[in-house]
């Protein structure tokens, strides 16, 4: 099972970790993460302006190559995630900027969403399985108890990302279950973090983190997980005290034993 | 040729005034055809009736024209007086030279001339009536009411006190509907139960009433008068006639995790079941998901406990065929589903519940035997937070587009009923708009909060948050005060959006009856014929039409059951003559005149054809049910080859009154 | 819009039975005035006029058509002005680009309350017609003759 | 493809799947490809005939056809599936009672359209690559196929089979040709301008109904045009209003069912753009109610049998462009 | 045309939303993470483009404190997509000339060494041309 892979700027930097012990742990699920020739900077987030069309090519390009290689793409970071799924949706459904698009990159085949976008999450719950998942796990987390994060990227908008309830999300906890884990559901875990006012209003960002992992510790959880290298820093940065937070691609590493949390850039 | 006569009214100096009355006959009685001309004062009159009784007689008429007022004010009148006369009635037309001739002119000469270009449009076009006879077929004085609520139960009371037989169709054990399920009811706080029961013990006695309990309509057939329709009896297990309703049963069965619809899932039952106390009929129904015996042949209790031996594990569906006259749909609604509103985190607490488990939560008869309880804990809610439109008025595709009208009011009531009996409990309600329109709703409205000190706030919640301390942190906007509200709460009760309920869209289906993009039923006229579905013998009662609450319902209910009476007291049907009808040798039956009918009106059937050299052909072609058609004409133009024509206002008729005013 | 003056056209109003005949009876009834040049058919629903009907009368001399029905989602019959709505909408936009003045042809929605829309529809449509002149794109010459 | 189609042919016909075979077959000349029943091999193998002048749509034949008994073979072009798929609608064919086999079409070509190139005394044309070869009487004369085209193929819908039991050769894309330019540059003339286009070309049509004849929309048991009872039957056009009423009315008739098939503009023998009157239906159906392409499916309602609440008034007919 | 209706409709086609489609329920501002900390809330900026006051906003130094979450978007019940309509608003500040709400040679200052890139090129998109 082959699948293109949009790894992203910061995984290749900060969020190294993610990207490893994905690949690691794809490996080890027999599936293969072929990362795109030459992929640009997903730009962080897609423009809600309708006339934004330069911003939003990058995605698009690497939504073509995808479907040039004739594979799914997937992403990890939740960032790309809603990038790509929400360029993918404009140029399936919103004709005006389709063609607009189409006309500035001059693909040998214009480009109409024909790629499906796949979180690495979505990979293993579509098409791995919850109970392959589970069978490969050789370490279980057995009796750690463990909070999801979605945080507002990986749901948001519904509609396009297509991928739980947005409300009301399981993917994550049947994920630790499948690891042995005992899932927290706390209310704030599809709350923001903050996200990028960070860098302006740093107060801010740390109460929105703060309530969130707050509200997990309360529910008892010892380890918090996420798919979003800025979600886990503001945890982090504002919430140091708190249950410590991972990629949930490390603790999926762990379980597996192809290696454990390790040497992340920002531990 | 038709011999025509002619009548030009005065209508005293109304016509007369601006309208030449002599020179009108005088021109008209040239016209050909017409045999006899003449104006009188009054043609309405018995005098001006007689003068037309008369030269039909004398003359020999076949056909009268009438210059006067509009033929809405006395068509009806020289019809009869025509066929008084011995005078087919549609052999009548009337040229109206008084609203849209005389009434609007000032120019005598211009009126007169307008008017004898009116009357020769009527003479043209009486040249091609022909006498038309209504219709007539015969009714089937038996009425089925599909859906045994509060809707049901009163139309089949109302229909049966007048006399006539009436059969209700429920789909679940017993009748009652959503009604049983209610505590009180607003505005005036009676308890539902104490009204209601009382009403469906009426229907088991009442002997012109039959109950078809735990059943579907399956096929519906014919129309107006005359339907056909198949009931299928579904399998209880349990004999009705044997069953005594004594109750053993159902403290004995050994599968006690079933849970309790009646109480919404609330807490539990046993396999075998009688829904509620009062139930009608109050006979023990076995589920067949649940029970033992039936999923693997390991139990037999019941069967052993029931002295009355009316456990009968065979039974199967039973299919019944009546004959009916007219049908009522009261299919009713429910609640949607939550699914996607989980920001009030409805499946992520039990202690967020939906206003009906509201109403079991503070029934006498529900699982906490009336004392409001957290479902979580079994403690005292202390606050507790109300949230309106919960699904309604929404277009975001998540919910309903429509208000869904009742939750206004049965909010108010939760509030204030909570204040009521538990005064140390803080009430918010969360509204967009408190929509309170009807007889003393209003000033109940306003007594949850001048008299009971219910918070109302204008604003929505955008976030409920189960803590860990088990409270329900409640995040929400105050328009009015402009800020953001976190509100701790006990307890959070959504008012779900109410929707029709799913067997109505399968049942619409069966009785060709529209239905709007919601799924209720649409009336024949949204004004004029609220009960009336524009399928002829289909009536509408309650919320299957449209949300409402018990009083319009009861209401409508009633409305539907007068109408009905009023089919069925009729020994024959009379149709409106001016029909379609299908001209078989141009039909291609090619189903374009089906599409537009919003009446089922047309079908098809293969018909043999004689043709040359004594071949034979089959071809489809239309035909137009006269009982059920009602005069339209959107068929006659669907049709390319003319083969569908309107009596009374045929293609030839309008097309001659054409040329006589363009000439 | 320029007068026409001395020219008396021609018009064919089909009105359905239950609401728009009953407005013109009740511009009657308030004896609301306009030209005696509207000459009006009843019919029970506008879905029941069929294109024929108005070629036909521009074929037999008349010099505008107007077509009144009850609002739409108002019909006696629930449904019959969304069909004709359709079909006079393409009918008037084929005669239009046959190059037939598409003033002659107008639909109106007039409800059996509006005595005082019809009289103005009418009065309206007449002075339209009676600038536009002479109906003589579509007619039959025979029918001019006598 | 011509032996390929007769090869299949003749094997329905031995295994009792079909009866009789409509196809086309030459007629006096070779360009003059005309529908034809066979109902045997020998027939097939002596006239059967599939080239780039069998224009012809055989599935208003089967109207007829479909109710004589028996089962019947049909060749459809892809854009004949349209007329198949809406006659069936229509339940104008018994689909029981004909086997519907999807030919390839590279698009056809006519004698008139070859005419107009200079190429007269045809005695027979093919297709070779991306040019027509026609042979003629002095000689060979090879045209790119584009050129030689029919104008209906020119706005040919793609090249795929709506409908069918069997396909031969590749199932093709569909397409979507600009059809509505002319249409476009009529609408942005003055009313005069129209009146006057209009005049110029209905003027020349003699009512030989060739383009009702041809026309699969146009299959009423007896045309309200040629019925005295019906009070509008008028056989000849005598007065520019009756070519204006025939013309209007028929396309009225065929309005939301007509599939643009071309074939009234191709028989009619004073060369009428009649396929401009219905492609209006079709634009206008379009731009009020939502694309529309009539004979996509064999089931559902035509837009003049359907009806949105929110529908455009006809007043939009007031509003839109035009020099006026 | 006021200046008023020209940003109205400019606003319009940046962010496709038709403010005229709320019904002033409130949920947005129910919903908002932010909202303690703006001066103009979610619900404000509907109303207050459709009464055209969008100068206002435009001022305002709400438009920095949206985090575009989109939970105002995921639960408004008539899809009127409050997020879009600041977003919107912002970009009509920063597309002006200068008017840029953070360059590049300000991030360095703001960085910390675990900051990961993906804050830097959202907040560069979100704050300026």
């Amino acid at each position: 099972m082959i699948f293109s892979y949009y790894p992203g700027c910061t995984l290749k930097n900060k969020a190294a970790e993610l990207d490893r012990t994905a690949r690691l742990a794809a490996e080890r699920l027999g599936f293969t993460l072929e990362e795109l020739p030459e992929w640009q900077c997903c730009g962080g987030v897609f423009s809600s302006a309708r006339d934004e069309i330069a911003s939003k090519l990058a995605a698009v390009r690497a939504l073509a190559a995808a479907r040039d290689a004739g594979h799914d793409l997937v992403t990890l970071c939740s960032a790309c995630h809603n990038v790509l799924k929400q360029a993918n949706d404009a140029m399936a459904h919103d004709a005006d900027f389709a063609m607009k698009a189409n006309n500035y990159m001059q693909l040998e085949t214009p480009y109409h969403g024909e790629t499906r976008v796949l979180h690495y999450l979505e990979v293993l719950r579509d098409v791995v399985g919850w109970d392959r998942v589970a069978a490969a796990v050789t370490h279980p987390l057995a009796g750690q108890k463990v909070a999801a994060y979605y945080g507002c990227l990986l749901l948001r908008p519904g509609a396009v990302m297509a991928m739980d309830n947005p409300e009301n999300p399981v993917i994550m906890e049947d994920f630790l279950r499948a690891l042995g884990a005992d899932p927290v559901i706390y209310p704030y875990r599809n709350e923001c973090c903050g996200g990028y006012i960070t860098l302006e209003d740093p107060d801010l960002a740390a109460k929105k983190s703060r309530q969130v992992a707050d509200s997990a510790a309360g529910f008892g959880a010892q380890q918090m997980v996420t798919a979003c290298p800025l979600c886990l820093y503001n945890i982090h940065k504002n919430a140091a005290d708190g249950p410590e937070i991972c990629y949930f691609t490390e603790l999926l590493a762990q379980a597996l034993g192809v290696g454990g949390k390790g040497a992340r850039d920002d531990q | 040729m038709q011999r025509i006569g002619v009548f030009v009214c005065w209508c005293g100096s109304n016509i007369a005034a601006t309208v030449d009355v002599e020179a009108v006959a005088e021109a008209l009685s040239h016209e050909p055809g017409v045999v006899f001309s003449a104006n009188y004062q009054y043609m309405c009159s018995e005098a001006g009736q007689n003068l037309i009784k008369d030269a039909i007689r004398d003359h020999q008429l076949t056909g009268v024209v009438i210059c006067s007022c509009s033929p809405r004010m006395h068509e009806q009148t020289f019809r009869k007086t025509a066929a008084a006369a011995g005078l087919n009635p549609y052999m009548v037309e009337i040229a109206n030279i008084r609203e849209q001739c005389s009434w609007i002119h000032k120019d005598k000469a211009a009126g007169t001339e307008k008017a004898i270009i009116l009357g020769r449009a009527a003479v043209a076009k009486v040249h091609l009536n022909a006498p038309l006879v209504a219709g007539e077929s015969p009714v089937t004085k038996r009425a089925l009411v599909i859906g045994g609520g509060i809707a049901g139960i009163q139309t089949a009371l109302d229909i049966a006190d007048a006399g006539f037989e009436v059969d209700i169709v429920e789909k679940e054990p017993t009748i009652g509907g959503k009604m049983t399920q209610l505590d009180k009811t607003f505005p005036t706080l009676d308890c539902a139960a104490c009204i209601l029961t009382p009403k469906m013990v009426d229907c088991a006695q009442d002997e012109r009433i039959h109950i078809y309990a735990y059943s579907e309509v399956e096929k519906v057939e014919g129309f107006v008068g005359n339907f056909t329709v198949t009931i299928k009896k579904k399998a209880r297990f349990v004999d009705e006639t044997k069953c005594t309703g004594c109750g053993l049963c159902t403290e004995k069965c050994p599968q006690k995790k079933v849970p309790n619809l009646f109480n919404l899932g609330l807490d539990t039952r046993r396999a075998i079941y009688i829904p509620f106390a009062q139930a009608v009929p109050k006979v023990a129904t076995i589920d067949a998901d649940y029970c033992n015996m039936l999923k693997n042949g390991k139990c037999g209790v019941c069967a052993k406990v029931c002295t009355a031996g009316a456990i009968d594990y065979k039974q199967t569906d039973q299919h019944i065929e009546e004959k009916y006259g007219a049908i009522v749909v009261a299919t009713g609604y429910n609640p949607i589903k939550l699914d996607s509103f989980e920001e009030y985190a409805y499946a992520q607490s039990p202690d967020v519940v939906t206003s009906l488990e509201f109403e079991r939560l503070t029934n006498a008869a529900g699982p906490t035997g009336g004392t409001l309880l957290r479902p979580s804990d079994g403690k005292h809610p202390h606050t507790i937070v109300f949230v309106q439109c919960v699904g309604s008025r929404d277009t975001s595709g998540c919910g309903k587009p429509y208000c869904s009208k009742i939750c206004c009011m049965y909010t108010a009531k939760h509030a204030m009923l909570t204040r009521d009996k538990y005064p140390d409990t803080e009430v918010y309600v969360f509204y967009i708009d408190v929509r309170t329109p009807g007889k003393n709703f209003d000033e109940f409205y306003r007594r949850a909060v001048e008299e009971y000190g219910v918070h109302y706030i204008k604003g929505m919640v955008g976030k409920v948050a189960p803590q860990a301390d088990g409270t329900l942190m409640v995040q929400a906007s105050d328009l009015i005060s402009n800020e953001q509200l976190h509100i701790s709460a006990d307890m959070v009760v959504l008012a779900a959006a109410i929707e029709p309920d799913k067997s109505a869209r399968p049942l619409a289906t069966m009785l060709t009856a529209s239905m709007d993009t919601n799924d209720f039923f649409t009336e024949a006229h949204p004004k004029l014929r609220p009960v009336e579905s524009p399928t002829a013998g289909i009536f509408l009662s309650g919320a299957c039409q449209g949300p409402k609450d018990i009083p319009e319902t009861v209401a409508q209910a009633g409305a539907a059951a007068s109408k009905v009476i009023g089919l069925l007291s009729k020994n024959k049907l009379t149709g409106n003559p001016c029909v379609a009808r299908s001209d078989e040798m141009l039909c291609n039956g090619c189903s374009s005149c089906e599409k537009v009918c919003p009446y089922g009106a047309i079908s098809y059937e293969d018909k043999e054809f004689r043709m040359p050299n004594r071949t034979v052909a089959i071809r489809r072609v239309a035909k137009v049910n006269p009982a059920v058609c009602q005069g339209c004409g959107a068929c006659t133009v669907a049709c390319p080859s003319g083969a569908m024509d309107l009596l009374g206002f045929s293609n030839r008729q309008i097309m001659a009154e054409v040329d006589a005013i363009c000439k | 819009m320029q007068v026409n003056e001395g020219f008396k056209p021609t018009i064919v109003a089909f009105c359905c039975n239950w609401c728009s005949y009953a407005g013109a009876d009740l511009a009657g009834t308030n004896r609301l005035q306009y030209p005696a040049d509207v000459k009006i058919i009843r019919v029970p629903c506008s879905c029941r006029v069929n294109p024929l009907f108005i070629l036909r009368a521009f074929q037999r001399g008349a010099d505008g058509v107007i077509l009144c029905g009850c609002h739409p989602g108002d019909c006696h019959y629930t449904t019959g002005n969304y069909y004709a709505r359709r079909r006079m909408t393409l009918l008037f936009s084929m005669l239009d680009y046959l190059g037939i003045e598409r003033e002659r042809t107008r639909v109106e929605w007039v409800s059996a309350a509006e005595g005082v829309k019809f009289a103005a529809t009418m009065n309206d449509f007449v002075s339209t017609v009676t600038a536009l002149g002479e109906n003589k794109r579509l007619e039959d010459l025979r029918c001019k003759a006598n | 493809m011509q032996s390929q189609l007769i090869e299949r042919a003749k094997a329905l016909l031995a295994d009792g799947t079909v009866d009789r075979v409509l196809g086309w077959k030459a007629g006096e000349f070779a360009y003059d490809m005309t529908p034809a029943l066979f109902s045997s091999a020998q027939e097939l193998d002596e006239g059967f005939a599939y080239d780039a002048f069998c224009g012809a749509n055989l599935s208003k034949y089967l109207v007829k056809e479909s109710r004589k008994g028996g089962r019947v073979l049909a060749f459809l072009k892809p854009c004949d599936t349209y007329s198949m798929n809406q006659l069936l609608k229509e339940h104008r064919i018994l689909r029981e009672n004909v086997y519907l086999i999807g030919v390839p079409c590279q698009g056809k070509t006519d004698v008139e359209t070859l005419r107009a190139l200079g190429i007269t005394s045809i005695t027979a044309a093919r297709q070779e690559g991306e040019d027509l070869v026609v042979e003629t009487l002095y000689g060979q004369r090879r045209i790119p196929l584009a050129e030689a085209m029919a104008e209906r193929c020119k706005a040919c819908k793609g090249k795929k089979h709506m409908i069918y039991d069997e396909r031969i050769g590749e199932e093709g894309e569909l397409e979507n040709p600009d059809r509505f330019g002319q249409v476009a540059a009529l609408e942005a003339m003055s009313s005069e301008e129209r009146f006057a286009f209009w005049r110029g070309e209905l003027s020349r049509c003699i009512r030989c109904n060739a383009c009702r004849n041809v026309c699969p929309a146009c299959t009423c048991e007896q045309c309200v045009f040629d019925n005295p009872a019906s009070g509008v039957d008028n056989k000849a056009a005598a007065t520019s209003f009756e070519e204006n009423m025939f013309h209007i009315i028929r396309a009225f008739h065929v309005a939301g069912r007509c599939t643009d098939c071309g074939e009234c503009s191709r028989v009619c023998p004073q060369r009428i753009p009649l396929h401009l009157l219905n492609r209006k239906f079709i634009k206008d159906i379009n731009t009020f109610y939502g694309e529309y392409q009539a004979g996509e499916e064999a089931e559902g309602r035509t837009p003049l049998t359907a009806y949105t609440e929110g529908d455009v008034e006809p007043s939009v007919v007031y509003t839109k462009g035009g020099n006026d | 045309m006021t200046n008023s209706q020209e940003l109205k409709e400019t606003l319009a086609r940046i962010s496709g939303v038709d403010v005229r489609k709320c019904m002033r329920c409130g949920k947005c501002s129910g919903t908002c993470p932010a909202y303690d900390e703006m001066e103009y809330h979610p619900h404000e900026f509907v109303y207050m483009v459709e009464k055209g006051e969008i100068e206002k906003l435009m001022a305002s130094p709400s438009l920095y404190k949206c985090l575009s979450c989109f939970a105002c978007v995921e639960r408004c019940p008539r899809g009127v997509e409050p997020a879009k309509v600041v977003e919107a608003v912002r970009l009509l500040v920063i597309r002006q000339q200068g008017c840029n709400h953070m360059t590049p040679d300000q991030i360095p200052a703001l960085l910390d060494e675990d900051l990961p890139q993906q804050a830097i090129v959202s907040a560069m998109r979100k704050y300026s041309k």
